[in-house]
């Protein structure tokens, strides 16, 4: 057995027993899409397909979660593609996930901005365009403000969380798919992350982590993945750590006084409630500094990196339409709303 | 020219000598796939490669065009990331232009030149790339070029695709001085610099292969 | 700055700006109590005291997050008194707990047994009697298997989880404070838990590990604070691991063919999901093969041990009324659901 | 023999030295906890006698009865767990012998005696314990009867300190061999053997202060 501090069997059966683990943890929730196409990589909401809205497709690399397969249910997605650890599903399984979850109205495929993933899942909608004439949309989730100056190249990070809330919250008013697209591009529009990660996510099948990264060293800007960020150095305080991280945040969209946010503090994994709330309390306080007012705050994993210890901190900007839509109910195993 | 014919045990053997390389080398394609991307690459490819090593022994009585289009389902549904769909891709396309069809059946060697260039093309097409962007095809597609000239001037079979390999070793050598402007690595920008791109590699690996099995 | 991959400032500090993060965060759940002997220990649901039912108070040591705090909000707990990391409050906020949440039917206290909180929060019953005149019950969360042949010696580990929302629930329903003690020692009879660490949390304060685990090995019954367990030996497969700790819990009540169950599989801080869900997979193979049938199950982090890498499984054997309670509706930062 | 009195400046010395003892020691305690508790003795007296040393300058100015319940009064609030109410407690009724109450008093060696009594009772009545149980009082028992035997026995004040804190080191080795049946380490069993109780050897470090500082 391997080295590292991780409960799991053969490391390539891995995503497999987790999957199995998960449709028979969440029963009430979802289920395993039986379609042969979906190759075992597709979970659906128990009434996925049924009703009469836009399919909301999420999904992305295994590994992150809660994100994706977390939010499957009502209100949030309707189904969710799954790959292996850190990458992109394969093209049959997209397809599968938009015949499983259309009913007449189209689907969209919501994800973070990867090559692999924008590869696969455009395999897949071609698919499901050409053999069983579903429309599908895609809107890329571009979140990481350090990760290109460009913002279509960006990656997507914790930000997938609130892109993927606001579509699903919309598709649930039955509105059709271009405006669910109009919405989740606006929630995209809107929000910007930063992290740091002070230690590497362990692979199964290496035995190890993914990269070094030495003890007391931290990086700036890295992403779930663990591909490079802007800065190594020393961990430092929360304080100076969250001042760094919310400078390029804040710059980027501008947000400025006046603005109203939505506020993700989220853990890669291993960072604790404790350690994100102080970091929070920090965050909190320059808004108020800056006059820009916190609607609401989420705070703990929500997209995660494995045994990662690090953190994030995603705003959105928020306007009536976006804090309705954040605001609506929905019920999923990790992440349910009143 | 064309009387250098790569028989259906090339194939398949070039198939076996994949799966063992892919395992002898994963560590070092995860390893490159570490520094510039997210230390997985070694991990796709033995997925795949373990993938089509579970159903070989049956494929392997199939013709060279459906043998390689099942190892390139394998890769494209059991990899997925970057890797699954380009590789894939390679492989389904690979054994197309084959005319002759019997399931015992080789290739010629102009024939074998035209399913590296249909392999190597639709990495082009599905990665919307090329040349100089830190990728596969800077040793792909320099080897293919070679490959041809070489072996349009004349140059016998196997030592045509000996000067590919080499033609490819140099592109992946290339992909150690230059910014990534696909894939993951392209976010580093001249923090990939010094580093050589993990599909460069096993691209260049995986020629290394089809030469050494040549008769 | 301390080699540990936490982020904190002065480590002296670090409960006290948890709690201010804590309470900014979630200010539409909770608040801090304002009394001067709560010390700013102790946090309410924003409509504590104010209704006709008896005031439910949960607490203990910090550094278990969501556990205590993540569960106060409504059908949950009322108030949570917080100690510093790892350790029992002291007497004032526990008494202050109850002069807050009291409305005249008094209050239940509830946390894991543990030699120094049942000190405090004694010591701090006494007082709401003595000058309040609150009647204050106790009911000790007595569920990991492996601490002791004696039940009533037994620590508190995830179980009060199942504890807490059963007496939460039970307060709820306008229950006077003998059904809630009733109701919340029905659940503690019923609950077992076993454990796993893989790895120590850090102790920001040390600097440092809490105790040291070689790389590659995993304490079978280890506590909650590092508590030593029952056996130390290199990490095996989840499976091998689960059945090693289903065999103690299960023969301990003993749980039989026939029962139904919840399930509670625990992170303990760094376990990433997909080796919880890994190991629900084998849990829920085994209540098969035993004939037990599962009710429901939740997979996450719900009593953790800060960065500690590890789990924990937890069996509630169910009737009516135990499933009443548990499907009751509650909202809290941490648990929802409708 | 009651002619051996300690002044004022004695009592707060104590608390001084308590101060530095457990910046110093918090390490070593902290440690001995790893081993059969939850590793956190030394940071909680630390957290505690933080707060003391904030508020000292301002304390020492009361009466020593006054002093010690603030010093008492601290641990409870700041530490929580077993040793804020059992330590605090002990400091809280410490002063409570002492019937001369002016700010630059202090106290007969036979109030010495009985204040020792009173801190170490509320400690078993806290914790519910008595010796052999592997905790603090294995210290603090032995410790006071050797203090008192000693004492009636007409040996001097510092003297039969001395001979106390003795007594007081024989029980904290004594808890090296015994299971533990009180606090966290009483669910180790036979595991807890070989290893001194953290909060006896804290308990046994105190009483030093005690007796180096006596004049
Ligand atoms: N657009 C692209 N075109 C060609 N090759 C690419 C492209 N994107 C990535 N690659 C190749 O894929 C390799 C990475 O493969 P792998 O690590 O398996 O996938 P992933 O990036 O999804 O983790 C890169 O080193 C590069 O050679
Ligand atoms: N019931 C008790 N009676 C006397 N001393 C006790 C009792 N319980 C614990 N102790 C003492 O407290 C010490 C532990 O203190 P500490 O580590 O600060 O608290 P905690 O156990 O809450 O972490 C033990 O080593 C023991 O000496
Ligand atoms: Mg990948
Ligand atoms: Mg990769
Ligand atoms: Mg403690
Ligand atoms: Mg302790």
């Amino acid at each position: 057995m391997a080295k590292i501090k991780r409960l799991f069997n053969d490391p390539y059966d891995i995503v497999e027993e987790y999957l199995e683990g998960y449709v028979k943890a969440h029963k009430e929730y979802v289920k395993m899409c039986d379609l042969e196409e979906a190759q075992g990589r597709v979970v659906i909401a128990n009434d996925a397909g049924t009703k009469d809205k836009v399919g909301v497709i999420i999904g992305g690399g295994s590994g992150h979660e809660p994100l994706f397969i977390g939010y499957v249910g009502e209100g949030f997605a309707d189904g969710v593609v799954i790959g292996n650890i850190n990458t992109s599903p394969s093209p049959d399984p997209c397809y599968a996930s938009a015949k499983a979850c259309d009913n007449g109205k189209g689907c969209i495929y919501l994800y973070g901005n990867y090559a692999g993933d924008v590869m696969n899942f455009d395999m897949g909608a071609e698919q499901a365009d050409e053999e069983d004439d579903i429309r599908v949309e895609t809107v890329l989730v571009t979140d990481d403000v350090v990760s290109s100056e460009n913002i279509p190249d960006r990656r997507g990070i914790a930000g997938d969380f609130f892109v993927f809330k606001v579509a699903g919250a919309k598709a649930d008013t039955g509105a059709d798919l271009d405006e669910v697209v109009a919405a989740a591009k606006k929630a995209n529009d809107n929000t910007r992350t930063m992290g740091v990660a002070m230690s590497s996510a362990t692979l199964p099948a290496k035995g190890d982590v993914i990269f070094e990264l030495p003890d007391g060293d931290m990086e700036i800007g890295m992403g779930i993945h663990g591909e490079p960020g802007v800065r190594r150095g020393k961990i430092d305080t929360a304080d100076n750590v969250i001042n760094e991280i919310m400078e390029p945040i804040l710059a980027d969209l501008p947000f400025v006084e006046g603005d109203e946010v939505y506020v993700l503090v989220n853990s890669l994994g291993a960072t604790p409630l404790m350690d994100l709330h102080v970091c929070y309390r920090r965050v909190a306080q320059i808004l108020e500094e800056k006059g820009i007012k916190v609607y609401k705050a989420l705070v703990g994993p929500f997209a995660c990196s494995m045994d990662m210890a690090g953190m994030s901190v995603t705003l959105m900007k928020l306007d009536d339409e976006l804090k309705e839509l954040m605001d609506a109910p929905c019920d999923t195993p990790y992440f349910t709303q009143k | 020219m064309s009387d250098y014919i790569l028989s259906k045990d090339y194939f398949v053997k070039v198939i076996e000598d994949l799966i063992a390389l892919v395992d002898k080398r994963k560590e070092y394609y995860t390893e490159l796939d570490s520094a510039i991307g997210d230390g997985d690459h070694g991990i796709n490819l033995e997925i795949g490669f373990r993938e089509v090593n579970k159903h070989l022994d049956e494929w392997k009585e199939l013709n060279v065009r459906d043998l390689y289009n099942h190892v390139g389902k394998a890769l494209l549904d059991k990899v997925g990331g970057s890797s699954g769909p380009l590789y894939g891709s390679f492989f389904m396309k690979f054994g197309l232009p084959i005319k002759s069809k019997g399931p015992d059946e080789g290739a010629t060697f102009e024939e074998f030149i035209q399913m590296m260039d249909k392999g190597i093309a639709i990495i082009q097409k599905r990665g919307k790339s090329t040349t100089g962007e830190k990728t596969m095809l800077d040793t792909f597609i320099p080897a293919l070029e070679k490959l041809r000239s070489e072996y349009e001037a004349g140059t016998p079979g196997k030592e045509a695709m000996e000067k590919a390999v080499e033609a490819g070793k140099d592109g992946l050598e290339s992909t150690r001085n230059i910014v990534a402007t696909k894939g993951r690595a392209m976010r580093l920008g001249e923090r990939a610099i010094g580093h050589l791109d993990p599909g460069a590699a096993s691209a260049a690996e995986f020629l290394e292969v089809f030469y050494n099995d040549m008769p």
